[in-house]
C-alpha cells in the first residue's frame, strides 16, 4: 500500500506518540500477566497504605491495591474511548463526506448543525442524559454510547473541510470523465488521500471521548462498580483523599491519564503534519 | 453586518435556546416507564425513616401542583412558559428554595472564574504562539514550545488536582478549596476582594496553564502560514519596521481565525470549568451542578444546564457580532 | 556612456536541497543605466525572480547569496546590515510584487498602508500632510484619492496593482524592480496598468527592471532586454536587436516560438526538457536543446561576445551567424 | 450533418452568500451553439476571466447542470439518456484541464488515469493490449514510456504531465475535446508542442476541439473559428483570421488592441488618445448590452435593447447595434461549427 512507505522517523511527534501508546499497551499486557487482578477488589490489602515494597502503589481507603486497580482500569477507560471515538469518527466521516462532496442544502444543514452543537458544552448535556437515564451509575458500554452522542461534531468539521478542498481538484473531474460514479470517486479517489486525516481524526476523537468519560465519572455518573480511571479519581475525591494526604490514591490515575492524553495528542498532531506535506507535494 | 445578517444570526441564537429547552424537557420522558421526579420523592421520603404509605397521595398532589398529570404537549407549553421566565421550579433537595435563586448565587463566581482565566489564557497563549512562529524572534523562545504542547493535552481538572496537592496541601501557599473563607460575609471591602482572588488563584491557574498551550498552538499554526502570505513579503520588501509587520500585519490577521476558534471552544472550556469547580469546591455553577447530581435534584440539574447552554449561546452570539468589527471584509461587503 | 544606477557583478545564489545544491543564479553580470527600462526574460526555473529577490536582499534560507556584488550607486547592497538594508528598501530601491490580489494587508485601509511606508522611513508628519501626500500619490497612478479610505478587497485587481506601484514610487527610489506585475491581470487591465507604469516611470525618471516571460509585453515596455537561461544571462541587447537579430540560439528560438497574429504557420516549440540546476554544467547549459550545438559547447564555458550595436551574448557561435 | 453536441439557450446563474444577502451572478447568458461530428473543426472560445467561458465548457462536458436551457447529445436531452447512452456520451466528450498539478491524484502513479479509463470503457481485452495502447499514446505525444510510466505525478515536470493528459485523449479517441486553457500554465517553449499535438489529433482522428483560452495569439494559431465571450454572452463569432485581424464588436477591438505585439517597432497606441466611455459606471443587468459601461461608442439605445446577433457576413455574427443594418439573427440563433 503506497501510504505506508512513509516512515514516521522524520515526524518526531508521531514517533513519540506511537512510543507512548506502545508503553500503554505494554503496561496493559504485562500487568495482565504479572499482576493478580483480584487485588483490585476492596479489602484485598490493608486500607490507605502509602506505596511500599508490599503495595507498590499503595492502597485506597477500601483496601484496593492501586497497581492492580490501574492495570484493571486502563483497558476499560481505553475501551470507552475507542468505542465512543470510533462511533464519532464513523458518523463524522459519513457526514463530512456527504456535506463536503454533495454540497447544496444538505451541506448547509450538516455544517450549521455541527457548528451549533459544537458550541454547546457537551459535558452539561451528557450530565442531563446520564443522570436521567439511570439514577445509579451507567455501565461502561452505555457510558461509551452516551459519550459517542456528542463526539461526531469535530470529525465532521475537519473531514468536511478536507473533502471540500480535495473535491475542487481537477482529478475528481478527470475521474468522472473516465466513467467513475460519485460513490466510486469517494472510495477510490478521495478516501486513500484522506486516510491519514481519518486516522488523525480517530485518534483525536478517542482522546476527546476519554476526556468526556472521565468528566462524567468524576461527577459520579460513571459505572459504579467498574474500576475505571475516572471512577478511581471520583472515589478519591469523594473520600477527601487530598485533605487526608492519601496522594497515592489519585496520583496514579492522573499520571496514567496524562500519559494517555499526551500519547493521543502527539499521535494525532503528528499524523496531521505527516498528511499535509504529502498533499502539498503534488 | 447588514440588519438581515444580524436578524439571521439572532434567529440561530433563539433556535439554540429553544432546542436546549426542548431537549431538557424531552429527555426525562425518554426513559421508558420511569419518572425521575416520582422516584426522587419516594427516595427522599424513605430516607427520612417515615412510612412510605401516604407517599402515593403526596406524589399525586405534587404532580397536580406541577401539572405533571396533564397531557404532554400542555406540559411542554407550561414548561416553555416557565423557562422563558427563567423559572425552573423549586429545588427538590433544598426545598423550598427556587432553582433560580440558587443559580443567581452561584453564577457570579463562575462568570468571574471563566471570564478572567479564559481571557488570560487566550491573551497570553495567542501572544506566546505568535512569538513562537515569527522568524525574527530570538531562539530561546522555541524552548517554550514542547512544554506548552504537553500542557495543552492535559485536561484542566487533572492539572487542578496536581496544583491542589502541591501548592495547597504540601506547601499550603493557597487555600485547599472554596471560594472565600468560610467565616467571611460577602461585602465590597478590599479585604474580601483580596480573599476571593486569593482563593481563585489555583482554580484559574489550572485553566490558564492548560489553556495557554491550546491557544499558543492554534496561533503558532496561523502565524506560520501568515508569514508566507504575499502581503507580509511585500511589507518586508517595502522596508517596514519589523515590529509593525509583526503586530499590524501578522498578529492582526492571525487574530481573526483565533477569535473564531474561541467561539467554538467555549463549550469545551465551560465543560472543563464545571470539573475544576468540583475539584476545588469552588462555589460556582459547576459545584452547584455536582451537588444537584449527587442529590438527584432534577429541576436544579435542568436549570443549571439550561443556563450554561444559554450562556454559551449568548457569548457565541456576541463573538459573531464582534467579529465583523475585526474583519473589514465582512463589515464592508464588495460594493 | 550614461550613468549607471545599478551594477551587478558575478552574482550567484544557491539553494541547499536534499537532491543537491540548486544553482538558481549562477554568475550574473549586468548594468542598469539611470532612467533605463531593462527587461529580464526567462522561462520558469531560469532564475529571474531569484535574481530580483537577491538584489532586494530578500533571499531566505535554504537560499544563500554565494558570491558577487550588487552596487546601487556607490552602496554595495551585499555588505549592508539588515537595518541599513531595510531603510534602503523603498527609499533607494523598491519592488512591485507579482500577485496583486493579496499583496495588500486585507484588514488595513489602503491609505494607512501607504502612510506606514512613509512613517517607517522617517517621512512621517502631521495627519494633514500625510493625507495629502497619499492623495497626490494615488492621483499619480490614475486612482481616485478617495481610494485611500477603502480596504483592498473593495478594489479590483488592476486598482490594487496601481496601489503597489504608488507604494513603490512613494519615496522616490532610484531603481524599481517589477516582478511580473501584470501576469495575474486580464489583458485589457494589463494594458491600462502598464500604460500608467510607463507614464509614472517617464515622469520620475526611475530606472526599472521588468521581470517577465511575456515577450510581447517586453517588446512594448523595455529599452533593453536580458534573456536568462539556467541561472545565467545568455544575451543582453537593445529590444529591437533581440527581436530583429537575436544572437544566442535560445533567444532566437524564444522569439520564433511566439504565437502571433501576422500569419498562420506551424508553430515550433523548443524541444527537450527545462535544465536541471543541480548537475554542474561545464560548457553551455543550453547544449542539450541547442540546434547549433558543437563539441566545444559540451566542454567549454561559452565566452562573452559583443556586437557593434551593443548586444552582449555568451555563445561559441560567431557573431551574426544566426541572422 | 449529424449534430453531436447541441447547447440550446443555456444559462447558468450562481447565487452566493448566506441567509443574509443573496448575490446572484449570471455566469452564462442564453448561449446556443452546436458541435457537429463530420465537419470536425477547432473552435476557440476566448474571453477574460469571469466571462463564463470555463462554466460553459463544464456545462458542455456535463460536469455542471445549466440553470436554464438544454444540452442535447446526438439529438437527445442529456438528462434523459439511458445508462448505455450516458456511457457513450461520457466516453465521446472528453476534456483537457488547465492545471497539470491538480489533474493527477497524488496517491496513484500517473498510469492510474489510463487504467481507469481503459477499465471503465473496457477498451482492451488483456493487460498486454492495455499496456501497448498506453505506450503508443505516450509516444504519440512525443514522450518516452520508460521515462514517464510507473512514476508519481510529483516526479514529472508540468509540461510532461500536460502532454500525458493529451496522450489520454489520444487513447480514448473521443468525438469532442473541450480543452480549458490547456497551455496557460506551461512554458512558452512547450506551449507550441502541446498545441501542435492537439492539432494532430484533430487532423488524424477528426475530433472537434473547443479551445477555451484568454490568449488570442494561441487562438489565432490553433483554431479555425472563434467565439468571443463577455460577461456570459457571446458577443462576436466567425472565422478566426477575420475576427482577429478585422474585429467588429467594440469589445473584440479593445481585446485585440490590448495584446502586446512582440514587435518593438509597432508600439501600443497611447491610451490617452482613446475617448472615455460615455456611460461609464452604469449598473449592468439583463436586457441591455453588457459592454455599455466600457464601450466608447455606446449610444442611449444600447442600454435598453436586448441585442440580437447581426449576420455581418455569411460566417460572421456580431452582437452590436453598430451593425443594425445587417440582417438580425435572434439572440439564441444557432452557431454551427
Amino acid at each position: 500500500m503506497n501510504v505506508f512507505r512513509y516512515l514516521p522517523t522524520d515526524n518526531l511527534r508521531l514517533s513519540i506518540g506511537l512510543l507512548l501508546i506502545l508503553g500503554l499497551v505494554a503496561f496493559w499486557v504485562l500487568g495482565g500477566i504479572f499482576i493478580d487482578l483480584d487485588d483490585a477488589n476492596p479489602i484485598s490489602g490493608a486500607p490507605s497504605q502509602a506505596p511500599s515494597m508490599k503495595y507498590w502503589l499503595g492502597t485506597d481507603a477500601q483496601g484496593r491495591q492501586m497497581l492492580p486497580l490501574m492495570v484493571a482500569g486502563v483497558p476499560i477507560t481505553l475501551r470507552i474511548g475507542l468505542i465512543a471515538g470510533g462511533l464519532g469518527v464513523i458518523a463524522g466521516t459519513t457526514l463530512g463526506f456527504t456535506a463536503g462532496y454533495f454540497r447544496g442544502w444538505i451541506d448547509t444543514v450538516i455544517r450549521s448543525a455541527s457548528d451549533v452543537v459544537l458550541t454547546i458544552p457537551a459535558l452539561a448535556v451528557l450530565v442531563v442524559v446520564a443522570s436521567t437515564l439511570s439514577s445509579g451509575g451507567l455501565s461502561a458500554n452505555s457510558m461509551a454510547l452516551i459519550v459517542a452522542l456528542l463526539s461526531w461534531m469535530w470529525p465532521t468539521r475537519t473531514i468536511r473541510a478536507q473533502v471540500l478542498s480535495m473535491r475542487e481538484r481537477s482529478f475528481v473531474d478527470m475521474a468522472r470523465l473516465s466513467g467513475m460514479g460519485n460513490y466510486e470517486i469517494i472510495v477510490r479517489e478521495l478516501l486513500p488521500n484522506l486516510f491519514p486525516y481519518l486516522v488523525a481524526s480517530f485518534v483525536a476523537a478517542v482522546a476527546a471521548a476519554i476526556l468526556a468519560a472521565i468528566g462524567l465519572e468524576a461527577l459520579g455518573l460513571g459505572p459504579q462498580n467498574d474500576p475505571t480511571l475516572g471512577m478511581t479519581i471520583y472515589w478519591s475525591m469523594f473520600y477527601g483523599a487530598v485533605l487526608s494526604g492519601w496522594w497515592w490514591w489519585y496520583a496514579p490515575p492522573i499520571v496514567v491519564l496524562v500519559w494517555i492524553f499526551v500519547a493521543l495528542y502527539m499521535t494525532s498532531s503528528g499524523l496531521d503534519s505527516w498528511a499535509n506535506p504529502k498533499l502539498r507535494r503534488t | 453586518m447588514t440588519t438581515r445578517q444580524f436578524g439571521a444570526r439572532l434567529l440561530v441564537f433563539l433556535i439554540v435556546i429553544w432546542a436546549a429547552a426542548s431537549l431538557i424537557f424531552i429527555l426525562p420522558h425518554l426513559a421508558p416507564g420511569r419518572n425521575p421526579v416520582r422516584e426522587r420523592l419516594i427516595q427522599q421520603a424513605a430516607g427520612g425513616g417515615g412510612r412510605a404509605l401516604g407517599i402515593e397521595a403526596t406524589i399525586a398532589a405534587f404532580e397536580r401542583d406541577f401539572g405533571l398529570d396533564k397531557p404532554l404537549w400542555r406540559q411542554y407549553l407550561v414548561f416553555m412558559g416557565n423557562t422563558a421566565k427563567l423559572d425552573f421550579g423549586t429545588s427538590l433537595a433544598l426545598y423550598p428554595t427556587k432553582v433560580t435563586t440558587l443559580i443567581w448565587q452561584a453564577l457570579p463566581w463562575t462568570l468571574g472564574l471563566v471570564g478572567v482565566s479564559t481571557l488570560l489564557a487566550f491573551g497570553l497563549g495567542s501572544l506566546a504562539g505568535a512569538l513562537l512562529a515569527w522568524p525574527g524572534v530570538p531562539r530561546f523562545v522555541q524552548f517554550l514550545f514542547p512544554p506548552l504542547m504537553v500542557m495543552s493535552a492535559v485536561p484542566y481538572f487533572l492539572l487542578g488536582i496536581g496544583l491542589l496537592f502541591i501548592f495547597a496541601f504540601k506547601w499550603s501557599w493557597f487555600p485547599i478549596g472554596g471560594g472565600s473563607p468560610l467565616s467571611s460575609y460577602p461585602e465590597w471591602t478590599i479585604e474580601y476582594i483580596w480573599q476571593i482572588t486569593y482563593h481563585a488563584v489555583l482554580p484559574s491557574a489550572s485553566i490558564v496553564l492548560s489553556g495557554i498551550g491550546f491557544w499558543a498552538l492554534g496561533m503558532r499554526g496561523m502565524m506560520v502560514s501568515i508569514a508566507n502570505e504575499d502581503y507580509i513579503t511585500l511589507a518586508e520588501m517595502r522596508g517596514l519596521k519589523p515590529r509593525r509587520i509583526f503586530m499590524q500585519y501578522g498578529l492582526r490577521n492571525a487574530l481573526l481565525p483565533q477569535v473564531t476558534a474561541l467561539g467554538l471552544a467555549l463549550g469545551f472550556i465551560v465543560s472543563g470549568i464545571i470539573l475544576v469547580e468540583f475539584i476545588f469546591r469552588y462555589p460556582g455553577i459547576g459545584s452547584l451542578l455536582f451537588r444537584a447530581i449527587s442529590a438527584f435534584d432534577y429541576f436544579l440539574i435542568y436549570g443549571v444546564v439550561f443556563i450554561l447552554i444559554v450562556g454559551i449561546a449568548l457569548s457565541t452570539l456576541l463573538l459573531d457580532l464582534v467579529y465583523p468589527l475585526l474583519d473589514p471584509r465582512i463589515r464592508h461587503g464588495k460594493d | 556612456m550614461a550613468e549607471i544606477a545599478l551594477k551587478v557583478r558575478d552574482l550567484a545564489v544557491h539553494f541547499d536541497t536534499r537532491v543537491g545544491t540548486v544553482r538558481a543564479v549562477d554568475g550574473v553580470d549586468f548594468d542598469l543605466f539611470v532612467g533605463e527600462k531593462l527587461g529580464l526574460v526567462g522561462e520558469s526555473g531560469s532564475g529571474k525572480t531569484t535574481l530580483a529577490l537577491a538584489i532586494m536582499r530578500m533571499i531566505k534560507s535554504p537560499g544563500r547569496v554565494d558570491k558577487g556584488s550588487i552596487l546601487l550607486g556607490d552602496l554595495d547592497l551585499l555588505s549592508m546590515t539588515n537595518t541599513e538594508m531595510r531603510e534602503l528598501r523603498s527609499s533607494e530601491i523598491s519592488m512591485v510584487p507579482q500577485g496583486a490580489m493579496n499583496a495588500l494587508n486585507p484588514v488595513r485601509k489602503v491609505g494607512a498602508q501607504i502612510i506606514d511606508g512613509l512613517m517607517d522611513h522617517g517621512r512621517g508628519g502631521d495627519k494633514e500632510s500625510m493625507k495629502s501626500a497619499v492623495q497626490d500619490l494615488l492621483e499619480q497612478v490614475d486612482l481616485d484619492g478617495e481610494i485611500s479610505d477603502r480596504y483592498p478587497h473593495q478594489l479590483s485587481g488592476g486598482m490594487q496593482q496601481r496601489v503597489t506601484i504608488a507604494m513603490a514610487i512613494s519615496l522616490g527610489p532610484k531603481v524599481i524592480i517589477a516582478d511580473e506585475p501584470t501576469s495575474a491581470l486580464d489583458v485589457v487591465v494589463q494594458r491600462n496598468v502598464m500604460d500608467t507604469f510607463e507614464r509614472v516611470q517617464a515622469a520620475t525618471g526611475t530606472s526599472v527592471i521588468l521581470v517577465g516571460h511575456d515577450m510581447g509585453l517586453m517588446a512594448q515596455f523595455n529599452d533593453r532586454i536580458a534573456v536568462m537561461y539556467a541561472g545565467r544571462i545568455v544575451e543582453i541587447a537593445p529590444v529591437e536587436e533581440i527581436f530583429a537579430r537575436p544572437q544566442h540560439p535560445y533567444s532566437k528560438l524564444l522569439v520564433s516560438s511566439l504565437p502571433h497574429t501576422r500569419n498562420k504557420e506551424v508553430m515550433k516549440g523548443i524541444p527537450g526538457l527545462p535544465p536541471s540546476l543541480v548537475e554542474t554544467i561545464n560548457g553551455c547549459p543550453f547544449n542539450p536543446r541547442c540546434p547549433y550545438v558543437m563539441d566545444k559547447c559540451l566542454t567549454q564555458k561559452p565566452p562573452q561576445k559583443e556586437t557593434e550595436n551593443n548586444t552582449k551574448f555568451a555563445c561559441h557561435l560567431p557573431i551574426g551567424s544566426l541572422s | 450533418m449529424s449534430l453531436l453536441l447541441e447547447a440550446q439557450n443555456i444559462s447558468k446563474v450562481f447565487s452566493s452568500g448566506g441567509f443574509g444577502q443573496q448575490q446572484k451572478t449570471v455566469a452564462v447568458d442564453r448561449v446556443t451553439l452546436n458541435l457537429s461530428s463530420d465537419t470536425g473543426s477547432i473552435i476557440a472560445l476566448a474571453g477574460e476571466s469571469g466571462s463564463g467561458k470555463t462554466t460553459l465548457g463544464r456545462i458542455l462536458l456535463g460536469l455542471e447542470t445549466p440553470t436554464e436551457g438544454k444540452l442535447l447529445y446526438k439529438g437527445k436531452d442529456l438528462t434523459k439518456l439511458g445508462n448505455q447512452e450516458r456511457k457513450t456520451f461520457r466516453r465521446e466528450v472528453q476534456a483537457i484541464f488547465q492545471d497539470p498539478f491538480s489533474v493527477y491524484n497524488p496517491f496513484y502513479k500517473i498510469d492510474h488515469i489510463f487504467n481507469v479509463a481503459i477499465g471503465k470503457y473496457n477498451l482492451a481485452s488483456s493487460k498486454e493490449e492495455a499496456r501497448h495502447m498506453v505506450e503508443e499514446a505516450i509516444r504519440a505525444v512525443g514522450l518516452r514510456p520508460e521515462e514517464t510510466l510507473g512514476r508519481y505525478p510529483h516526479q514529472l515536470s508540468g509540461g510532461q504531465r500536460q502532454r500525458i493528459i493529451v496522450a489520454r485523449v489520444f487513447l480514448l479517441k473521443p468525438k469532442v475535446i473541450i480543452a480549458d486553457e490547456p497551455v496557460s500554465m506551461v512554458d512558452a517553449s512547450l506551449r507550441a508542442t502541446i498545441l501542435e499535438a492537439l492539432r494532430e489529433l484533430h487532423k488524424t482522428d477528426n475530433m472537434s476541439i473547443l479551445y477555451i483560452t484568454h490568449d488570442l495569439n494561441t487562438a489565432y494559431q490553433v483554431a479555425d473559428n472563434i467565439m468571443i465571450m463577455y460577461r456570459g454572452n457571446i458577443v462576436e463569432a466567425g472565422d478566426v483570421e477575420k475576427v482577429i485581424n478585422h474585429p467588429e464588436h467594440p469589445y473584440t477591438k479593445l481585446l485585440v488592441n490590448s495584446i502586446p505585439t512582440p514587435d518593438p517597432t509597432k508600439k501600443w497606441t497611447n491610451l490617452s488618445t482613446l475617448s472615455t466611455p460615455p456611460f461609464r459606471g452604469t449598473a449592468i443587468g439583463q436586457g441591455m448590452c453588457k459592454f455599455v459601461d466600457r464601450c466608447s461608442v455606446a449610444v442611449e439605445q444600447c442600454k435598453t435593447s436586448d441585442l440580437p446577433f447581426y449576420l455581418t457576413s455569411d460566417t460572421r455574427r456580431t452582437r452590436c447595434l453598430l451593425y443594425e443594418e445587417s440582417s438580425p439573427v435572434p439572440v439564441d440563433a444557432v452557431l454551427d461549427y
